[in-house]
């Protein structure tokens, strides 16, 4: 077969342990759009917690936010629109000895991948969801997102939008998510709390980050958020109640909360897959070789 | 060629399936060859089910055509079936439930009442020991020995133990026996042969090759007919060494899978045409990106839900075309347990080779039929080398997961590994993986660039046809009849050729356990010389023959294409191929 | 032919498309035809982006070769562009932003220093009224009378009005004069043409088109290119009185659709090949329930994400193959902005008409590309008849909704039309819509019926190919070099040849509006007699190529096929026509 | 172009005026199968509301439940696995004149359905939805469903479900719906109820019908279901707090309630879309003939 491929080289020695920082590909996002906030914010909390390299993987979608794995020196997939969800928890159960982390939109996490959001979250599989919630389709140029608000009017609603927004705490929530928080990408040092936190919860850590679009979304704004949010923290919210953060799901209007809502310990999927048991799937061994009774059936 | 074809029918719920693979295995037992056809229908209970076990002592493809010994458990069965009984065909029902008009039983054949209820209300009053009766004829008249039979029978039950198992045993003996005093059984496949032999579905096959080759991970959303592949993968989950993710639509099936495949493990998913449309834009995704992958596609009878449970081979030229753009794929066909069994194995040597997805065209009738496997025709000892490479690329010691070379396979890092990072892209990127889509495409130098990776990337496709297996002639080189075939399909070809070869008709086949990439050459060299060919395909259009125009301009005028759901049945193929031999 | 071609580029962000949309409406108000392409990247700021204008008295294809008039807004589009300038040709920059080496600047082309920072400065201290400032110099160099470049500009800022519109208008004014006082006119095109014309995208004009046809439903998820489809529809909707739905995906888009078709309104959806491949399913599902479906595919490179905004056709293998099984579809692709409204109410007529999903094939170079259209080739006033026929089917008077006919069409009733009430089901069925997959499948009578449904609803492909366009010839019946091409493609091809006349070479061109069902005979009649063929396409296979292949039989031994994503050019085909032409 | 479709026979005069009744199919479920019930109820909401039957759209995925079109009179939709909901949204806009009802599984709804469910409920598109919740996957013989209960053990968990169930009624809280009950195919006519108030509801009306598998889920059986369920009319629930329906909603063990967890009045989709002021669409006026100003923008 290829040989090309499997030609294996000398190794030049493995290089020196270094933590995650920035790659050499520049954001390319606009001057001022929120995920510059949401990118720092990851990466102070991936210095704090000084994971190798080589062990992260940042997953994601397609849209501007989903651009972020290629600004990070990690691992990374940067896949289709609205599939990041599966393609991460493929790569947790190939080798769950990995910190994956999903990075994407709303339109990628909450419309065409609200399906997988919900699943992953009630299989409690241990991720880290970082969503950029700018509540606007940002790469294709400003259509209304699941969680544009009633009567913003953009290219897809000329006339304002006439749904309700999904809320993605609540929706969290349900779906039996153990990690839920929301941050504000003008608040990188809280963000990036929430984030190191989520990537040490045992199970899915689902984080709404604010991030505004400043092209195309002219309604909520940086000012609008730094107006209307206040912190759970400062607030006495207990986020072991899960009514109680139900209840502070639906603020969202004069007060905005940002922090953690809620955060409950059960079992990962990793933990309960018995296959698991035995160390990550990639270093197990493969094949059947010698295992003649997995014959008996057909006798 | 002696053989028996063996026909239980009743409606859904009343253990026809179980009761065609007590058969099925019992044969197998006896070490004779066997295939087995479960027709079922998309409803869980009613409706009208059946099951053929044709047994013999040399290796038999199809169901064969009519049959020897029918057990009707219901009218609408003696109804439908008695029509197909030959020649010293022999109808078994009780009386009890419904009669059967003797005009309706074909002349040359017979009638034989076994009181099923009656046998069985010896042990209980309720009617569940009634197919063991029933069975117990049928394994008398098909002469199968009956300690082999009441072994099948209690190994059905699987671990379970009981009073109920002890009666099912015994009430086959009084079946047996009340055949054995008023009938007398067919003998003809009963002829001693070879060792006892594995008996599996193609599904099993495939299933079991996927873990021979070392695949791990298999995520899977239910879909007749794949649903089975999943089903044995998860029963021998912890044995295997398999993860078995049940996900929760086929998107994040076929993402689960391309996302354990980056992750460090040999990944498959598998599903039916169905399940597959929803596949399409990830296919693509592991195309561009270089993932290796293995797709199953089992075929069922379309167009949308069609035919759930029924056959067909119409999904060809949504598994050429799937995916927007171009990226290179292999599409293997194989027709038999044993090939679907290398076809597994074989698929994943290739996706991983050539770093792109690898379908493995099934449809129903091969992923649910039973065939046996002689124990030496598999080997589990595949060797499985590590995926963890060392990918250096000796330019200035930067590591390219998309360096350009030869074969267009750049070596692959996985995460985890130090120093060999990368970003995989579903979008244009260079050498690097580096993205041309964004601040790069439209300048002429990454134009250029962008040109480059699609020509190594569709580079591959030569490796991938000189990696496969070419098309395979089957049969003496000058034949007067060239039959042009893939898949399932192939099976009732081989026994119509044998049907033939008994008229005296020398035939050939010429086959493609790789229906894509085509082998070019090599197709042109098997069929250029044919006198005549017959193109035979489950589906409307002809596929597989539209492919090899496009590839090779060949053209196939004669055909016999069949689009109801049905399985080919010899003799259908002999009448078609006996027209063409006369011109028609 | 006289033409003028005027280019401007800069940073994402910099306003160059809308530049480009004032300097392409001005030509069209001057009653020039023109060619508009917006050249853009997968980023939203910074990069690089440029627009290329040329217009002529007579009607232009492409975006031509070179450009006469450069509009350089950073230092990265002079040196990229630089190079195209021509003979006569004039790059237009402000040496305060960057310089530009005079030895760059290619013989026979000259600078013109335009100081629009400073001249902006007078209006207001921010940098917003530059672009104004280069516009006018640009508008005066093109021949672009002032006024109407004026009004354009203030057009262009739509019912918005106040100082920012009238500071543009003024420093437009200012730059004129500036041009005025150091440059001269560029006249070429500027010789006095007819009436002021429409200038329109393909997507535009799709949109028209459907709302035209009687389109009351588009549902659709954003996609380059197809996004601006519903961006005109939506600002639209309540003026064409059609409902616009951005749904949660294409999943659901397409659905929408399918399920406002059923429920009695002309309907369509709209994507590019990804959210295609998620429609693959349910276009299965409308062939399989005779569901009227208008779907427009805007191809753009792939695979998988690949170059998001820039062109290709490389879906077409994915269109002919999409949904599992078989149905009859039909794709229809028009090649500029007048044949993309008709071809759209075309796509509306034949879905109606035959009950099944039509694709309406474009890319991002006709999809987003402008292009002048005479207000005579559109009609407004389409015929649009009641869809509640009286689907009464004389037999018995029950009504068969699937009732076997001539055409394979049957009466189609909608909900609401009282006692016609009927049953769309995705699974096989009978004349009435009652399933054949559960309790009937298998037995021998509905086998047949599954093969005759199967045989009515593919029936539909022939009649879908009499009533659809087939293909066309144009240029001299007697040609050296006959082009074979589809969809925009067909542009370039048309300039070329148009090249290749003024160098006496005869050639013509056969094109495909109708790519599928291929019109075999007509296909034949036109291509056999040709000397020589040359294939251009925008993708890797030749996609086209293989489908004539396989219908035909024809082969296409040259090709000019390109995947890099960018458009044709007119002289990269005349110097392969030429390479053809010497037998090369 | 194909002139036997538009052939327009005398019409023999409109049959009478009639309600939803059976169809001449016979239901092809297994004996004892829940969803006889859920039929039942459905065909009782129907009689007592005296909809047309010309009125009425039945629209399905596919499942066993998915069948359920099939065997009333009305006019049906029998569509593909998980895709009922946005068939339903397309008819009902395109006629919103007619009862669109989506009748379906809890694979096809909760599964493979789960992002357009999530969909349709923040829009408040007016739609019935009846989820026939067996917590398996029935016409696929019984594998995993995203509602089965953690342990169960069925073909494609052999060593029993290790994810959380979804829980419907809190998903669809979260997500908006304006009208969430529960009902029991065992108690046919406080079903029946549930439905014909869902059908009258102006809005989104989800109603999770709990419908015993008798085949395949041999855990939730209609003895299991009958030893667990109260009423929650009955137990002085207010269906206008939505903070205790989510504390209802937690409800799954020994005690599990049924009847009407949520109702709450917003305004429609078709009430927000301005086209749709001037009547069903279906019955608009087609094309734009005339409409010259329409060109406006291309000038
Ligand atoms: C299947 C598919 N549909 C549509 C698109 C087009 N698309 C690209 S990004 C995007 C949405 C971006 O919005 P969001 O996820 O919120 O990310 P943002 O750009 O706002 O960060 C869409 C619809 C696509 N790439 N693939
Ligand atoms: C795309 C697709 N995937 C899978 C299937 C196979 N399939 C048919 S029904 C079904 C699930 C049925 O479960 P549910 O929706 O709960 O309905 P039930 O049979 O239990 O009533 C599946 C997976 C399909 N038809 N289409
Ligand atoms: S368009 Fe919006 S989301 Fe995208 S990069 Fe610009 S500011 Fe950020
Ligand atoms: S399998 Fe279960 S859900 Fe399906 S019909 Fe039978 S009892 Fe009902
Ligand atoms: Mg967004
Ligand atoms: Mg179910």
């Amino acid at each position: 077969m290829a040989d090309s491929a499997s030609a294996t080289v000398a190794p030049t020695g493995p290089p020196l342990r270094m933590v995650v920082g920035k790659s050499d590909v520049k954001p390319t996002w606009c001057p001022g759009c929120g995920d510059y906030g949401v990118i720092a914010a990851v990466e102070m909390s991936l210095k704090k917690l000084q994971i190798p390299v080589e062990e992260v993987v940042l997953v994601s979608g397609i849209g501007c936010s989903s651009n972020l794995p290629h600004f990070l020196n990690s691992y990374g997939f940067h896949g289709i629109h609205g599939r990041s969800i599966p393609v991460a928890e493929g790569i947790r159960w190939a080798n769950h000895g990995l910190h994956v982390i999903v990075t994407g939109g709303d339109g990628d996490g909450f419309g065409i991948g609200a399906g997988h959001f919900i699943h992953a979250m009630r299989r409690n599989v241990k991720l880290t969801y970082i969503v950029m919630d700018n509540q606007i389709y940002g790469l294709t140029t400003g259509q209304a997102s699941p969680t544009s608000m009633m009567g913003h009017k953009t290219k897809s609603t000329p006339d304002g939008v006439i749904e309700n927004p999904i809320d993605p705490i609540a929706l969290a929530l349900a779906a039996g998510a153990t990690y839920v928080a929301r941050g504000f990408s003008g608040d990188v040092k809280h963000m990036a709390e929430l984030v190191a936190n989520g990537i040490q919860h045992k199970g899915f850590a689902f984080i709404d980050a604010l991030s505004p679009c400043v092209t195309y979304n002219k309604l909520n704004t940086f000012d609008w958020f730094r107006q209307r949010i206040y912190k759970l923290e400062s607030a006495g919210h207990d986020p072991s109640n899960l009514g109680k953060a139900y209840e502070r799901s639906l603020e969202w209007g004069e007060k905005i909360p940002i922090g953690l809502f809620y955060r409950a310990e059960r079992p990962t999927y990793e933990d309960l897959e018995e296959v698991l048991e035995a160390g990550p799937l990639a270093k197990q061994p493969a094949g059947i070789a010698g295992k003649e009774t997995l014959l008996d059936d057909f006798r | 060629m002696p053989e028996i074809l063996v026909r239980a029918g009743g409606q859904a719920g009343d253990g026809i399936a179980s009761i065609g693979e007590t058969l099925a295995k019992s044969f197998a037992r006896m070490g004779l060859h066997l295939f087995g056809l479960n027709a079922y229908q998309s409803v869980i209970r009613g409706g009208h089910v059946w099951f053929q076990a044709r047994a013999s002592p040399e290796r038999v493809y199809s169901q064969g055509d009519g049959c020897d010994v029918l057990y009707a458990l219901d009218a609408n069965t003696a109804e439908v079936h008695l029509p197909t009984l030959r020649q010293g065909g022999v109808v078994v029902y009780d009386p009890e439930k419904f009669k059967i008009d003797p005009a309706r039983i074909p002349v040359g054949a017979t009638a034989l009442e076994v009181p099923t209820l009656a046998l069985a209300r010896k042990y209980t009053p309720q009617s569940i020991l009634q197919n063991a009766a029933g069975m117990g004829a049928l394994a008398y008249l098909s002469g199968i020995p009956l300690p082999l039979f009441q072994q099948a029978i209690s190994d059905s039950f699987g671990r379970k133990k009981g009073e109920v198992v002890d009666w099912n045993v015994q009430c086959a003996a009084d079946g047996y026996a009340h055949a054995k005093a008023n009938g007398s059984p067919n003998l003809h496949a009963a002829s001693p042969a070879g060792e006892p032999k594995l008996l599996m579905t193609g599904n099993q096959a495939i299933a079991l090759g996927a873990a021979a080759a070392g695949c791990k991970f298999l995520a899977q959303y239910p879909m007749t007919p794949a649903s089975t592949i999943m089903h044995w993968m998860a029963a021998h989950s912890r044995e295997a060494g398999v993860v078995v993710k049940q996900a929760e639509d086929e998107l994040a099936a076929i993402h689960m899978a391309i996302g354990a495949s980056y992750g460090g493990v040999r990944a498959m998913t598998a599903t039916s045409g169905g399940g597959f449309s929803l596949m399409v834009e990830a296919l693509g995704m592991a195309g561009m990106c270089e993932i290796p992958l293995v797709v199953v596609e089992s075929q069922r009878a379309g167009p949308s839900t069609g035919l759930p449970t029924k056959t067909e081979q119409g999904d060809l030229a949504l598994m050429l075309g799937a995916g927007q753009g171009e990226f290179p794929r292999a599409i293997l066909a194989p027709s038999h347990p044993v090939e679907a069994y290398h076809a597994a194995i074989q698929a994943f040597a290739l996706a991983e080779a050539w770093q792109t997805p690898v379908l493995l065209a099934s449809d129903l009738h091969l992923s649910e039929s039973y065939a046996t496997v002689d124990r030496s025709e598999i080997d589990l000892n595949v060797p499985v080398p590590s995926l963890y490479l060392n990918p250096t690329n000796g330019s200035a010691g930067e590591y390219l997961r998309y360096r350009y070379t030869e074969t267009g396979v750049s070596p692959r890092s996985l995460p985890g590994q130090r120093g060999l990072q990368w970003i995989a892209a579903s979008d244009e990127h260079d050498e690097k993986g580096h993205l041309i889509s964004d601040v790069r495409s439209g300048i002429p130098l990454w134009v250029e660039e962008r040109s480059k990776m699609m020509r190594k990337r569709m580079h591959k496709l030569e490796g991938l046809a000189l990696d496969s297996a070419p098309p395979v002639r089957e049969g003496p080189e000058a034949a007067d009849l060239t039959f042009v075939a893939w898949g399932s399909t192939i099976g009732a070809v081989r026994d119509a050729r044998e049907i033939l070869r008994g008229k005296g008709k020398a035939t050939n086949l010429v086959h493609f356990p790789t229906v894509y990439p085509v082998h070019v050459p090599q197709t042109l060299a098997l069929l250029e010389p044919a006198k005549r060919t017959l193109l035979v395909e489950a589906n409307y259009s002809g596929q597989l023959g539209r492919l090899l125009r496009t590839e090779t301009g060949l053209v196939f005028p004669n055909r016999l294409l069949k689009y109801d759901g049905e399985p080919f049945y010899p003799m259908e193929i002999v009448a078609r191929a006996l027209e063409v031999l006369r011109g028609g």
